[in-house]
């Protein structure tokens, strides 16, 4: 036993513990996601014959070249996914800290109506998009709404101007309230005689928000801003079931793109050689995020 | 903090239930066109009356034939595939997230960027190949085999680590002068510590695996294995009418599970007391 | 050729892929297994919208967890293209002929080489409300395919009912997004169905005739008569609501609106005025998994329901569509018929249209990518933009999906 | 600087009475010293007139006006927690620096301020680390600079300087003594050191139990402290206290006679400082049980006559436990108590 | 109980060397004080020695075996940290019985163990609590009671007192005390309170900037410092040191001449204890600064011929500041120290 671990110092054991530790987890990430994801990188420079999918052929970028020069919808569409995870993801993020901070005030009933909120996450997303989809008809309960008050009926999904936006509103109504949920955990988190200190230091509810909850909110913050965008990258059922895509492209998410290629029309290739390219893009922003949120703590 | 005026709360309180009400109106609309006729539902919209919300109407038979479709069993499956990505799930992460969190030891910081590339793996884009492999493996038809998909979860650990950084490292310490070793550690001191945190990483696996549609779709070919949401979308007739007020009723049975999972677990989110032990 | 199972003794187990309600195939399962205690079958059912998705990765992957599969007819191009379906000439070609619809057998053959059994037929009319019709004080359109009545005179009467009665729409498509319900207007109108050349890999769809059925089925949203923005799925109910008077739709809503009391009746799907008619046709087929394990087996009971009247009406029991099987079929549309008085005529019409005006979709490997991007175009075009433009978009970025297929 | 008014002040958690009608007059400018032991209700007090903690019952006033209701933002009031509750993410010149920013000062006027007040505590090497960068003392003192470079109306210390070293309390000390005559600002602190309590105060204010003792000037608390409880809180080491009998011959223990000058008679506490217990060989005998050199003094604890008493002597005493030592206690600066009550008997 | 050597202990945290080579051996039941300024490298040291930090350089042995890689659980050794680091979620009982409970000890035994700890810790009756309801003082306590109730081989005390009042804090380090000759553990504790560091440590180990700067009994340490930074360091208040030039005539520094035995010249320092400053009619005369009384004495501030000096007295001193007192030094209580290295320099 003596000096086994001699080089790591008294916290070698930590070494062997921390191995075990993350073995089943890392075996569950390997084999459910990176390894498929390195067959992927694999595929995506070979072509496989349509006729003969046993067939395939090394083409080196060849799909890649096509994605960028030929296809028609590539690029716009990961143009659109990157509006709307820019979009989605700074609406939810500040809505979903407004609600958190709404409901970890004192108030009758509370928690009943934080549960409420966080509702529609549970909800099959298809059955979600069917019901916006429903109100936000043209003769809708929304325009319906909107007619009462005054203001003329919008196209809302119809249209190539709003769609995306309609789409944000729907993804926003259903995640809005999961993402509360990690917001609340990390205000409680803070410990009081901070905040003590700072009301002492003057600082009105706003200062303390900016000047102290924020930054301390920050880990938490960092996982959801993070979680979000590689959701919201990710997704693409109501834009699916609502769209198909359209009008005119602007609701064509990537994902759906790939979705397409891979199960619709077979294309394994394609599809492959675009999941790289998100996969290369979502890690690239993450990297981003990781570096803009690092905790100073 | 002294000097609160009571009519805050009252004002929290307000805002509280509005939000509520607003993210609500979509389900309470969901309800109501559960229980009335399908050919109700569209019929008043524009212009809004009473009648868009509340049914002329009434009836249970959406609910009842929901039930004869045989979709109480695959509540079940759902239920059961959940709780064994839950679990199995939540553990796994909790370690992981122990680990790259309060553990020391070289290659921690390529470990935890492993777990983030992990996560950016778009489950859908990879499920194809990936049910290929757990048919090969005899996997299909299982519980096990449709919990998988959840299972190798980055999110939930990565949000564990973030709160497990959290928690004042001299407690660990204490512990380990106590002659605790790092399970215990884990155990006594960080598991207690984070039971909101948990509980929201529990909540994305949950959510994640009931949702969970195409993967099912993939490995579950027996319909007695059939899981909630693809029953749910097999209310689809062969020309693509759907039988709404059934489809809501579904829904709505479909959410009584985890809604009242969460208000349950609502008493868990206390304030946090991980540094009221200790000055500084 | 030999199919694998056939030496087998003692009892199989078969698994059908199917999609939708499980009442679909329910009944012949049942009455098979009733029937065989040597054979029995398991059904798995796949909702509609993602069965072809799940159906292609799986044949891909070679998965012989399953048997018998329910075929898409426009898919058998490319199924049999790529053998993801067994080859049925030989063992069931000669003995379908005699039974089944010559139309429905068509679309299930390729290269001259049957695929699959049909078993259900489809065909689309024109449901009005009579009552609406009557109010507004308009004739309404026969139901006699000789005396068929062409669009522009059933969007004259639309328009009139609609402002009569104030209503909100004067008419809808109840799979106005598909191609399936827009290849007959197109090709009464004089176009194409879309693709040609050797293997039907060459896009034509941007001619006069595509462009002016589109563009005048453009119009229709634009107008206001026919319903924007409102989901496909949902047209249904716009009429039941009684929203609007007239319904191009299929005959399977006969049974359905019957059932729940709505006030209807039937009229001839009508033509481009000029043109010829065309109506939509086919429906599902089963064919066979060719990594299954049982595939003598599975042909056994495609045999049974293709070419028997048992089999045949074990199909058409609880199903809404028209049967493929001609040994059924007239009994079948004698009863749609004689469910209710305002109904004469509909049993010669569904004869008429699945003999005379089937418009099959194109029988082109490439067929998937077509009808996705019809379905783009279409609902750009619907909602609003330029069909001229809007198909000349579709017609070069066709070629570039079709350009993949090697 | 204000003046602080304490009326009835009372606290409740849940159903336990930790603060039971405080009442108190601080003037303007004055610095008053709060001590009392452990979980006495200190802290709780202070956390009150900051306005952290809600009062349950009584009147809180400052400058005259009813504070009860006003948030603590509004009551310019610093406060060095007992915890430090130091802003974990701020450097320790963010930390110093942030009511400073609050008040909208300009950057350079804020460096500046942060300076001089790091450099009264000895931290100007550190302004850009991080709390959890710091050792104890080194959170103590920031802390301490954060409420220095406030200005503000009263200053409020909780136990300031327990995690510093003898030497740096001195400093700190006298830093903060002489930081009050320069600005006289109102300050309350508390402390557990009996020569911070001493030679800071205006006054002292002994609380127990959540009640206060007795209040006023250090020496005064020193020479007459009106009860048994405070004799033997203030001092240290603490003051001996015999238990005995007064009658007119004088304060009798057993075999032990005192002769004091006392009317009263009955049941009584003798109390005599350790400083007075003063060796003479006439003196009464007693033994030796412990022999505590602390440098400059001996603390020496005695058995006499079955009592336990402690001396404490200039001289270096080196007799082993179990010697005998003779001692007699100066007559002049005696203390009797009432056994029951515990209150002070006069002596004239 | 257990021997504890340290052999060139180092630490870095990055590069900044915080613990620079220090050795030590501590035999079998010893009690050592640790003492130093603030952020000198005790707590970084006491941690290094539990095995919660890893040690960048030297040899830690423990009974004779390198442990620099022995995990802290396995080292056996109980520490009362600086910031108590209590389990937030367990009562008192469970924060204390919580090492008891991993030995597998049954319930009832350790219970009664538990209740045993709390008495000697005065904590009897909050037992149901938790951390946060307590006072500062009363989490310290609990702190301690967690370390005694484990019996381990040695003790880690990271400023165990600081947080209690005098009373509470005399009577505490009586009962480590009597504990330490009761279990004969061998035990490390860090504390800033001269008393007791003097009082309760067998050996005075004194820190600065990370290495040892003298060690020694006590009394040695306070009677023959062999460094000015000791000599200032150990005592309170702090010794004063007068700069002045050695020459065979004595000690001069400015107008002021003091007559000293030793027989080197040059640069020097001269100290003399508060408590060695006598008064005297004969003797110097110096203007009062300040008097702060501390009730058993009196803490004179001077200035003797621009040099600041402070006395004690047991004397109550009333003088106003301004006014002129008269004082000597104690001619056998000087200490001569070399002004550029610092080091004592005899005196025969
Ligand atoms: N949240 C709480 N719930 C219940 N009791 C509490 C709470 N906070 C404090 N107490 C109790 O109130 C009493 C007074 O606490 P306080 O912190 O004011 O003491 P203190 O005089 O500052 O003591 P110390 O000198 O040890 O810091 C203590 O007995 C403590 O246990
Ligand atoms: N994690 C760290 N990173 C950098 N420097 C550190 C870290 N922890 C401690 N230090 C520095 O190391 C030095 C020694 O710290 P340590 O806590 O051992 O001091 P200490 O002697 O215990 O002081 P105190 O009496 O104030 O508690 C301090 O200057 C401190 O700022
Ligand atoms: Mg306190
Ligand atoms: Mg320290």
């Amino acid at each position: 036993m003596r000096d086994r671990f001699a080089i790591f110092g008294a916290k070698s054991q930590e070494w062997l513990v921390g191995l075990l530790l993350i073995v089943p987890a890392f075996l569950a990430l390997l084999f459910l996601r990176v390894i498929p994801a390195g067959i992927a990188v694999w595929e995506s420079l070979h072509q496989r014959s349509f006729f003969n999918p046993d067939e395939k052929m090394f083409v080196g970028l060849d799909n890649f070249v096509f994605l960028f020069t030929t296809s028609p919808t590539f690029l716009k569409s990961m143009l659109v996914t990157l509006v709307f995870v820019t979009v989605t993801v700074a609406v939810q993020t500040v809505v979903a800290l407004m609600l958190a901070l709404l409901f970890t005030q004192r108030g009758w009933g509370m928690s009943f109506w934080r549960t409420l909120v966080f509702l529609p996450i549970t909800i099959p997303v298809a059955v979600s998009a069917v019901v916006w989809g429903t109100a936000m008809r043209g003769d809708g309960i929304i325009n319906a709404a909107l007619e009462r008050i005054g203001i003329p009926a919008q196209p809302f999904l119809a249209s190539s101007d709003q769609a995306l936006w309609s789409v944000v509103i729907i993804a926003s109504w259903i995640g809005v309230g999961y993402w509360m949920v990690f917001l609340i955990a990390g205000l409680r988190d803070i410990p009081d005689d901070v905040k003590d200190a700072a009301a002492l230091d003057g600082a009105g509810p706003l200062r303390t928000f900016f000047s102290i909850t924020l930054p301390l909110l920050k880990r938490p913050l960092a996982f959801v801003v993070v979680a979000n965008t590689v959701a919201n990258f990710l997704q693409f059922v109501p834009a699916a079931i609502l769209t198909q895509g359209g009008p005119e492209n602007s609701t064509r998410f990537v994902m759906y793109e790939i979705y397409t290629q891979a199960y619709v029309q077979g294309d394994v290739s394609l599809a492959d050689a675009q999941i790289v390219l998100v996969l290369i893009v979502l890690l690239a922003i993450v990297a981003l995020q990781f570096r803009l949120l690092r905790s100073k703590e | 903090m002294g000097a609160i005026p009571r009519f805050a709360t009252v004002l929290f309180t307000i805002a509280g239930i509005c939000v509520a009400l607003l993210f609500m109106l979509p389900v309470i609309w969901m309800l109501t066109s559960s229980l009335r006729p399908n050919a109700e539902i569209f019929a008043h919209f524009s212009p809004l009356t009473w009648q868009s919300i509340v049914p002329e109407t009434w009836t249970l038979s959406n609910i009842v034939g929901l039930l004869g479709t045989g979709f109480g069993r695959s509540l079940l499956n759902s239920l059961i595939v959940t709780v064994i990505t839950t679990t199995l799930g939540l553990v796994m992460a909790i370690m992981a997230g122990f680990a790259v969190s309060v553990l020391t030891f070289p290659g921690r910081n390529v470990l935890f960027a492993f777990f983030v590339v992990g996560f950016s793996v778009p489950f859908d884009a990879v499920a194809v190949p990936l049910s290929a492999q757990v048919r090969e493996v005899g996997l299909t038809n299982s519980f096990f085999g449709l919990a998988l998909a959840g299972l190798g979860n980055g999110f939930a650990i990565y949000l564990l680590r973030q709160f497990f950084l959290g928690i004042p490292r001299s407690l660990a310490e204490a512990a380990r002068l106590d002659g605790a070793s790092w399970l215990r550690v884990l155990w006594s001191v960080y598991l207690p510590l984070a039971k909101g945190p948990i509980i929201a990483a529990g909540l994305t696996l949950f959510v994640f695996q009931w949702q969970a549609y195409l993967w099912p779709l993939l490995v579950a070919t027996d319909p007695k294995m059939q899981v909630g949401p693809v029953a749910l979308a097999g209310l689809v007739s062969l020309s693509g009418v759907i039988d709404f007020s059934q489809m809501f009723a579904g829904a709505l049975f479909l959410s009584i599970v985890p809604a009242g999972l969460m208000l349950w677990l609502q008493r868990y989110f206390v304030s946090s007391v991980s540094r009221s032990g200790m000055t500084g | 050729q030999t199919l694998t199972g056939a030496g087998d003794t003692g009892p199989v187990e078969l698994n059908l892929v199917s999609c939708c309600k499980p009442t679909y195939f329910g009944p012949s399962v049942e009455q098979w297994n009733a029937k065989n205690p040597d054979i029995q079958i398991e059904q798995e059912v796949i909702p509609f919208a993602q069965l072809n998705d799940i159906l292609e990765s799986r044949i891909r992957a070679k998965d012989t967890t399953f048997d018998i599969l329910i075929l898409d007819p426009p898919r058998t191009a490319s199924f049999a293209a790529r053998r993801f379906v067994l080859d049925l000439t030989d063992v069931l070609g000669e003995k379908l002929a005699k039974t089944t619809n010559a139309e429905s057998l068509e679309a299930v053959t390729y290269r001259d080489h049957l695929y699959a059994v049909p078993v259900f037929n489809s065909t689309q009319i024109l449901i009005y409300n009579p009552e609406m019709l009557k109010e507004a004080g308009v004739e309404p359109p026969s139901i006699d395919p000789a005396e068929r009545a062409t669009w522009q005179e059933i969007i004259e009467k639309a328009k009139t009912v609609k402002e009569a009665l104030d209503l909100p729409y004067g008419i809808a498509f109840s799979q106005g997004h598909t191609f399936y319900q827009l290849q007959p207007i197109i090709m009464s109108a004089g176009g194409g169905v879309g693709l040609t050349g050797d293997n039907m890999l060459t896009p034509e769809v941007n001619g006069d005739a595509w462009k002016e059925a589109m563009g005048w089925y453009g119009s229709l949203y634009a107008d206001g008569l026919a319903p924007r923005g409102v989901p496909f799925p949902q047209m249904d109910a716009l009429y039941t609501s009684g929203q609007l008077p007239f319904l191009a739709t299929t005959t399977d809503r006969v049974r359905e609106f019957q059932n729940q009391g709505v006030p209807f009746a039937v009229a001839a799907f009508p033509y481009m005025e000029g043109g010829e008619a065309y109506t939509p046709c086919d429906s599902f087929a089963l064919a066979v998994n060719p990594f299954g394990q049982h595939q003598a087996q599975a042909v056994e009971f495609l045999t049974w329901l293709g070419t028997t009247e048992e089999g045949g009406f074990a199909a058409a029991a609880q199903s809404p569509n028209v049967p493929a099987n001609l040994l059924v079929m007239n009994k079948v549309s004698d009863e749609m018929e004689a469910a209710s008085d305002n109904l004469d005529g509909l049993k010669e019409l569904i004869e008429y249209e699945t003999d005379k005006t089937c418009a099959h979709r194109p029988a082109s490997v490439g067929y998937v990518q077509f009808e996705t991007e019809f379905l783009q175009a279409n609902m750009d075009i619907i909602n609003g933009a330029d069909a001229s433009s809007r198909l000349d978009q579709m017609q070069s970025q066709l070629e570039v999906a079709l350009s993949r297929i090697r | 600087m204000a003046q602080v008014t304490l009326r009835s002040i009372e606290k409740r958690f849940g159903s336990t009475r930790v603060v039971k009608g405080v009442s108190l007059d601080i003037a303007n400018g004055e610095f008053v010293s709060l001590v009392g032991p452990s979980g006495c209700g200190k802290s709780t007090l202070l956390r009150m007139i900051a306005g952290l903690e809600d009062i349950s019952g009584g009147d809180l006033m400052i400058d005259g006006r009813r504070m009860n209701a006003v948030a603590a933002k509004r009551r310019n009031i610093a406060m060095v927690f007992q915890n430090y509750a130091l802003y974990p993410h701020m450097t320790v010149a963010e930390n110093m620096g942030f009511s400073l920013r609050i008040k909208g000062l300009p950057k350079a006027e804020i460096a500046t301020q942060v300076r001089q007040a790091a450099d009264v505590v000895g931290l100007g090497d550190y302004l850009d680390r991080l709390p959890r960068q710091l050792s104890g003392g080194q959170r103590q003192r920031v802390a301490m600079a954060r409420a220095i470079v406030r200005h503000p109306a009263a200053f409020l210390f909780d136990e300031p300087l327990s995690n510093l070293d003898a030497k740096l309390r001195v400093q700190m000390r006298s830093e903060i003594k002489s930081l009050h005559q320069r600005l006289g600002t109102t300050t309350i602190y508390v402390t557990h050191d009996q020569i911070e309590a001493m030679t800071m105060a205006d006054r002292i204010v002994v609380m127990n139990v959540g009640e206060v003792e007795q209040e006023g000037a250090p020496l005064t608390l020193y020479d007459h402290p009106e009860s048994v409880f405070v004799a033997g809180f203030i001092g240290s080491p603490a003051m001996n206290l015999i238990e005995g009998t007064l009658s007119p011959d004088g304060f009798t223990a057993g075999p032990l006679t005192v002769p004091v000058r006392a009317r009263a008679t009955g049941p009584a506490i003798l109390g005599v400082r350790p400083e007075h217990l003063i060796l003479d060989p006439e003196g009464h005998a007693a033994t030796v049980a412990l022999v505590e050199p602390t440098g400059a003094e001996t603390q020496v604890h005695l058995d006499l006559a079955g009592h336990k008493l402690t001396g404490v002597f200039r001289e270096r005493i080196a007799d082993a436990p179990g010697s005998t030592l003779h001692v007699r206690f100066d007559p002049d600066r005696l203390h009797l108590f009432d056994r029951e009550t515990g209150k002070r008997i006069a002596t004239p």
